[in-house]
């Protein structure tokens, strides 16, 4: 259990690098300053992760209805 | 046995790349939800890119071919 | 020779990864709409293989003079 | 040991990352030192860039769990 | 011979780079065939990027030289 | 002291290709023409691995200033 719960943060950290990439692009498009992340960018951000990944869904399943 | 890892490995970045590709062309301002005009514009998106890959990969070929001198 | 095409097939599908990267961005600017590719897309990504491999051996030409 | 070393291998790309982006978006022209609204910009830019990667991070694994139907 | 095939490696994706960026910069539209006005775009542009290469890595190398307080 | 200068010479060609692409984005914004650098273009790549470098620089005293 432990270890399983290690093992997801592991492969998250990999994939959350590319995911911050696209996301950073997204939602920081003008200068940047303060060091804390205000009320927009958390949600820009948090909207981000979950609609990049809604699109996976997506396709995975567009993918399997082409087949038939 | 290798040749179908191979091509599953090319399946599973045609994938990535795909996805990478239309979220950025299709979601420029991520809400709160996939909106009906994002999701469509998504499936054409996918299916558009999966469509420019193999045309990019025939194009390719046939060029190697052609640069080889063989006829086909 | 049905081994050699297999083999050709698998690195130039590295190789077509790439090349979709370059293309998609040159061929595809605007939005998106229809699921198959209208003839100016095919056309657009044709000539943008072809032009970029005409490059490349511009590339190996023009670096093999510059020895001499 | 292997997790701590996947770590080490975290940290460095994601201070890779980060520097990239802040030099794209702090330093537009690259001058003869980098000024001081540059370095105020930059650490700026880095304290951000880590506490994204943070939110990201947590967003996802949160998301994978509710995929997942696990509660907490 | 490992440090000749490092330095294959390098020329090899020297090339692979500057193919690329020329390409970008050089034939924004392709058309039916490369133009001579695209031809002398790219043939200045691989030359420009082979210049760069070696200024940004003897730039590089004297940063690092001089971070190491080692004289020449 | 010869196999030293050698491997650096190596690791140092390696980030050259990272660092090339970067500033060839900054330096060459506009046509290319002319095979050599002109002056303007040879100051900017220099300036811009030395400000990159200012920046990994500052990080790292960031970081560490972070941590206390």
């Amino acid at each position: 259990m432990r270890r399983a719960q290690e093992n997801e943060t592991d492969s998250a950290a990999t994939e959350t690098h590319q995911l911050t990439q696209v996301c950073w692009t997204k939602c920081f498009t003008g200068n940047v300053s303060g060091s804390k992340l205000d009320k927009t960018e958390e949600g820009c951000l948090a909207n981000c992760v979950n609609r990049f990944m809604d699109l996976n869904l997506l396709t995975v399943k567009h993918l399997n209805s082409m087949r038939h | 046995q290798v040749s179908s890892e191979a091509n599953m490995a090319n399946v599973r970045l045609l994938i990535e790349k795909l996805q990478e590709n239309c979220f950025q062309k299709c979601v420029p301002k991520p809400g709160g939800s996939l909106s009906s005009s994002e999701q469509s514009c998504a499936t054409s998106c996918m299916e558009k890119y999966m469509a420019a890959w193999n045309k990019v990969n025939s194009s390719y070929i046939d060029r190697l071919r052609q640069e080889q001198g063989v006829q086909m």
